[in-house]
């Protein structure tokens, strides 16, 4: 099983290479960019063949490390492969 | 995976960097056709960067012992006695060509392999210096290379705990396509506690230990051999990342071990990994080698024998331990959540096996497969020697002030904050000079004495005059060295040229390799350790010859250190040395007279005046006569001036006493040259002293105010000065911002 | 002054940390591995500077949850005094013994250089040696000093006089929220900040500013 | 226009924080898990309103700025929004 996470800054939380970003697309010459946020995507394979167990697993995970869950938001989607 | 037994075509054997009779060489030594994987040995252990085929004849030219030295060349890095029973191992090495494809990981890996090779020996790394040479700031790739290399050394080093106390940053067309990467260690150790590479005894095993081993850096080779196996897509080179948590953990456990007692040789994998190391360790120790590619642990899966052996991933050591310590050894690895696997043993019959899922895939004879590896004499042509440019031919600035006022905002002079502030320079808390003087100091831990490093070299001078510009960048890394109060006592070098299958390149090579010597031997100031880089080109176009010189230093004692502020107002300012005004290859002529195609002459070096300056002036400093000391380099007299004035917050008044041009004077690069500050009340007797050794020197002025006076030139403000020194570097970097 | 200095895989001012305690406290502390569950009987316990696990996924994030925290944490509640320092700042923040972040430096680029720090609060157990207003010199040296928080953490943190140290004079080299330095758990026994007093404590240094907060310390637990 | 972007590493490049957080999950006692890799998450707000233009600027932005095509590959999904 293979899960995909996102983590991303909450709202209201600063996010400093967001808009260092935005910075620097602006400076490209970009234009029309309304914001930017950065956040992790980190892919997990598990042993796991059970779906919910997978479930279950991941999400303990990102509780417990993946995610600080003060500042961060994840969601989670897993993959059979 | 890919085959072991392939045609050996001369498109393959040329895709391996292997000439035909070196191919033929090959044949004659071994009595038949190569497997693919002994191929892959052959190019790595015959490439320039491992065998100096084009350089050994001249390298072996240099003075390489003296009453310090340990151990020179030969080994990871340079060893050189420092007291006390200690000993300082230092080493510099190139990594050119990785930072211009991926600046950031090639740059992170250049340190991460510097630093590799110091601890190798036994040493705790003290101190981390870079050289960068990157091309004009309007390239349009510079910005985006230097933001990479900048970053990338920094992280590895802040990561893995060293402080990156000094360097070099120039700017010049010639490195647009091929930027210069550096970098210098120096680590710590017990002189009677340094670990060597050679393998000692029978049937020992040999120990794989560090990160796990990636088709990481398998360059050019790879995809010729790749037409031969499935999954090319997969196969395809990749960069090296750097890891510098791994070099962390590596460094920690690698220094427990060797206090264990139980490593006999350690190698680490450096360019052409498990091949260059383990053929290092047989060869030395006239062993051979057998090596299980089944047990090295490996990040990807399906790696053949020959991608094994030529992988170039990062953070990995090899070891010979002894067997009764197998246990303790293990306790580390484990206690350092390090991979590690015995891979391998010794054996008495001096070839180099390997072995790939049951199977030879090479056997080699061990000791030829370094010993036998071409050597060329290059036909070489010598620089044409140039003229020599009279000061009063020099074209004049309408106004010496203003000129000075731009110089100081020049990319290759202004301050280099902006790249120091991104490295630690604190950690470790024995900094005693930082980036920004003329050598970094640090204390010994825990002890009084402090160690000086400087890395040098003026390339335009190198250009316009091989030998004098490799005499030079010798004798500025003493200079840099003395003027903090340091005995210099050993350097090391990193030779960065183009082409040396031409001949004025090869001529370049020669010409400097004489003057590094001939400043060395002159300067009792040997060579322990050192690094070619050759091929630095882009369409047919080298660039400057680029010897770098990096160079240590002693204190008896870092409180004695001087440095380059002025410390009071009402203080007399010496100049040291005798004036010429020779503004040939000056910063000045190239920058402020526009004369960027001067062929003239670089300043000559005479090393005997050196010495006796540079000896005269560390006598004062230890003797505490000196409040300031700064050497002279590019910009001359009045740069140092400025820069001094610019480090305190304290201005100058200078009145020079000269028949020369006042530019000539200002800005000229004479060589063996010093500032130096004291208490107005000292200065009758320093000048007495300085008579009585025959050293020139002459009161060019007073400390103090807000303004840096010259007669004859509109006086200049220091926040003026100083916003233009420390303006240029962040302006740059900010117009193009990066992540 | 007994103290303890705890290591990870990736710290890498330990070394300046056992060296400045020793110095200061004469008295030689204990190195405590990160596998260990226990910690030694002492007074103070610090976690030093680095990037342990390479300050990979979030700084401290890893470290945070390892063996030795719990031994931590109840140090903590039985009122040890506890130092973070850089990286130790950052695990005491993600181990949930100090409150907020410490995110990415607004500038994105490590920084290491001089700055001046106010002290805010002078009456706490790493602070009184200094004076109440009295601006110091001490390095930083950190890729992760832009502290954060919620407004209403934020506000308690003011309130409380637990913002015990700020950047002055417009030196904030990171962004960090209301120039925030250094701050305090509510109990005051918790001590993080960025910048690193324990090399600013020989004259080698260029001052000696950062000695009288591990002196502030000694006095304390005397 | 909301460009979501994922910016992985490519196949067989050295991911030294993915490793850093297999060990972490392995040491809180997860099992299973055969490897980790970690990328960057990047939410991009455009005020452009035409999707084939949207994806052109992204895409651009992805190569110019956001993803370092030596080592990384990069994914853009489109959203109105
Ligand atoms: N220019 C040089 N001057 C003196 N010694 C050199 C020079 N270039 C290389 N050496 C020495 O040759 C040996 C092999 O160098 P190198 O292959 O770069 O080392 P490593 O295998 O550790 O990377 C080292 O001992 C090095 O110090
Ligand atoms: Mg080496």
């Amino acid at each position: 099983m293979k899960a995909r996470i996102k983590v991303t800054l909450k709202n209201g939380v600063l996010d400093p290479q967001g808009k260092a970003i935005e910075g620097a697309l602006g400076a490209l010459g970009f234009s029309g960019i309304e914001s930017v946020r950065q956040g992790k995507f980190i892919e997990v394979e598990l042993a796991e063949k059970d779906r919910t167990k997978a479930a279950a697993a991941i999400d303990e995970m990102c509780r417990k490390l993946l995610a600080n869950t003060v500042i961060e938001n994840y969601a989670v989607e897993l993959d059979e492969k | 995976m890919i085959p072991n037994v392939v045609p050996v075509t001369p498109e393959l054997i040329a895709e391996h960097g292997l000439k035909p009779d070196e191919y033929q060489r090959i044949l004659d030594l071994i009595g038949r056709e190569p497997t693919l994987t002994e191929l892959g040995i052959f190019s790595a252990m015959w490439n320039e960067h491992c065998s100096y085929k084009s350089s050994k004849k001249w390298l072996r030219t240099l003075p390489t012992t003296g009453p310090r030295v340990i151990c020179g060349p030969g080994e990871n890095a340079g060893v050189v006695d420092i007291g006390d029973g200690q000993a300082i191992i230092f080493k510099m090495e190139s990594h050119n060509h990785p930072s211009y494809i991926e600046p950031h990981e090639g740059a992170a890996t250049g340190v991460g392999g510097i630093l590799r090779d110091v601890f190798t020996m036994g040493a705790r790394p003290v101190a981390a210096l870079n050289a960068l040479r990157f091309g004009a700031p309007e390239h349009p790739r510079t910005r985006h290379i230097v933001s990479g290399v900048v970053a990338g050394i920094g992280g590895y080093g802040n990561s893995f705990g060293v402080p990156t106390i000094g360097g070099e940053v120039n700017f010049d067309p010639s490195y647009n396509g091929n930027c210069l990467v550096n970098a210098f260690a120096a680590g710590l150790a017990d002189a009677d506690k340094i670990f060597y590479s050679e393998a000692k005894g029978v049937g020992l095993p040999i120990v794989y230990l560090g990160s796990k081993t990636g088709r990481d850096g398998i360059h050019g080779a790879t995809m010729a051999s790749a037409e031969f196996g499935e999954g090319t897509e997969e196969k395809r080179p990749t960069v090296q990342i750097g890891d510098p948590f791994s070099e962390k953990l590596l460094l920690e456990a690698c220094l427990e071990l060797m206090a264990s007692g139980a490593v006999i040789a350690i190698q680490d994998m450096g360019a052409a990994g498990l091949t260059c190391s383990a053929v290092e360790m047989g060869a030395k120790g006239n062993l051979g080698v057998e090596l299980d590619l089944d047990k090295v642990p490996c990040r990807e899966d399906g790696m053949s024998a020959y991608e094994m052996m030529l992988s170039e991933s990062q953070e990995r050591m090899l070891m010979v331990l002894d067997p009764a310590r197998e246990k303790d050894a293990e306790a580390i690895f484990v206690k350092w959540g390090l991979d590690f696997a015995i891979i391998g043993k010794t054996t008495d019959d001096l070839r180099f096996r390997v072995r790939r899922h049951g199977d030879v895939m090479a056997d080699l004879p061990i000791k030829e497969l370094g010993d036998q590896a071409p050597e060329y004499d290059r036909p070489w042509i010598a620089t044409a020697k140039p003229e020599t440019l009279s000061p009063a031919s020099a074209p004049a600035p309408s106004d010496v002030g203003e000129a000075l006022a731009r110089l100081i905002g020049l990319p290759d002079m202004c301050s280099r904050r902006w790249v120091w502030e991104q490295y630690d320079h604190l950690i470790q808390g024995n900094t005693a000079v930082g980036p920004g003087g003329d050598a970094a100091v640090i204390r010994v831990e825990r002890q009084k004495k402090g160690l000086a490093f400087s890395l040098d070299v003026t390339p335009r001078y190198c250009a316009a005059d091989p030998v004098e510009g490799g005499k030079q960048a010798v004798a500025e890394c003493w200079r840099n060295l003395t003027a903090v109060g340091a005995e210099p006592l050993a350097i090391t070098d990193n030779l960065n040229f183009g082409n040396p299958e031409k001949p004025e390149i090869m001529g370049q090579l020669v010409g400097c390799i004489q003057g590094i010597g001939e400043a060395s031997r002159a300067l009792d100031f040997p060579v322990v350790s050192g690094n070619v880089s050759l091929y630095n080109e882009t369409n047919g176009k080298g660039i400057l010859p680029t010897p770098t010189i990096g160079g240590v230093g002693l204190l008896p004692d870092v409180a004695q250190r001087a440095t380059i502020p002025f410390k009071a107002e009402g203080e007399a300012i010496i100049l040291v040395g005798e004036t010429k005004g020779h503004l040939g290859q000056s910063i000045y002529l190239r920058d402020i007279a526009g004369k960027s195609d001067d062929k003239s002459a670089p300043p000559p070096v005479n090393l005997a005046v050196e010495r006796r300056n540079g000896d005269f002036v560390r006598t004062e400093i230890r003797a505490g006569n000196l409040t300031a000391v700064h050497d002279l380099s590019d910009g001359g007299v009045f740069v140092a001036l400025a820069e001094m004035a610019i480090a305190s917050g304290i201005g100058a008044r200078v009145k020079p006493e000269t028949a020369l041009p006042l530019h000539a004077w200002a800005f000229g690069e004479d060589q063996a040259r010093y500032l130096v500050t004291m208490p107005e009340k000292d200065a009758e007797s320093f000048m007495a002293r300085a008579a009585q050794a025959g050293v020139p020197a002459a009161r060019i002025g007073v400390t103090g105010g807000s303004e840096l006076t010259l007669a004859g030139a509109t006086p200049i403000s220091l926040v003026e000065l100083g916003v233009a020194h420390e303006g240029w570097l962040p302006a740059y970097m900010a117009e193009g911002a990066e992540l | 002054m007994k103290s303890a200095v705890v290591v990870f895989p990736g710290s890498n001012r330990e070394r300046d940390m056992l060296y400045a305690l020793e110095l200061i406290t004469g008295v030689k502390p204990h190195a405590v591995w990160h596998t260990e569950r226990d910690l030694p009987d002492v007074d103070l316990v610090v976690l030093p500077g680095g990037f342990s696990y390479g300050d990979y996924l979030r700084t401290g994030a890893i470290a945070a949850r390892g063996n030795i925290m719990p031994a931590i944490a109840k140090a903590a509640d039985r009122g040890v005094r506890i130092l973070g320092v850089c990286n130790g700042f950052q695990i005491l923040c993600e181990a949930g013994l100090l409150p907020g972040v410490l995110m990415r430096n607004a500038g994105l680029k490590f920084v290491c250089r001089h700055v001046k720090l106010q002290v805010v609060n002078a009456e706490t157990d790493f602070t009184r040696k200094y004076e109440r207003g009295q601006v110091w010199n001490c390095p930083v040296a950190h890729g992760d000093g832009n502290y954060f928080t919620d407004t209403d953490t934020l506000a308690r943190l003011e309130g409380e006089g637990r913002v015990a140290l700020r950047y002055a004079e417009g030196t904030n080299p990171n962004g960090s929220l209301n120039d925030i330095a250094g701050i305090l758990n509510e109990r005051g026994n918790v001590f993080g900040l960025m910048p690193h007093p324990e090399n600013m404590i020989e004259p080698l240094n260029g001052a000696t500013d950062g000695r009288a907060l591990f002196e502030s310390v000694l006095e304390a637990v005397a």
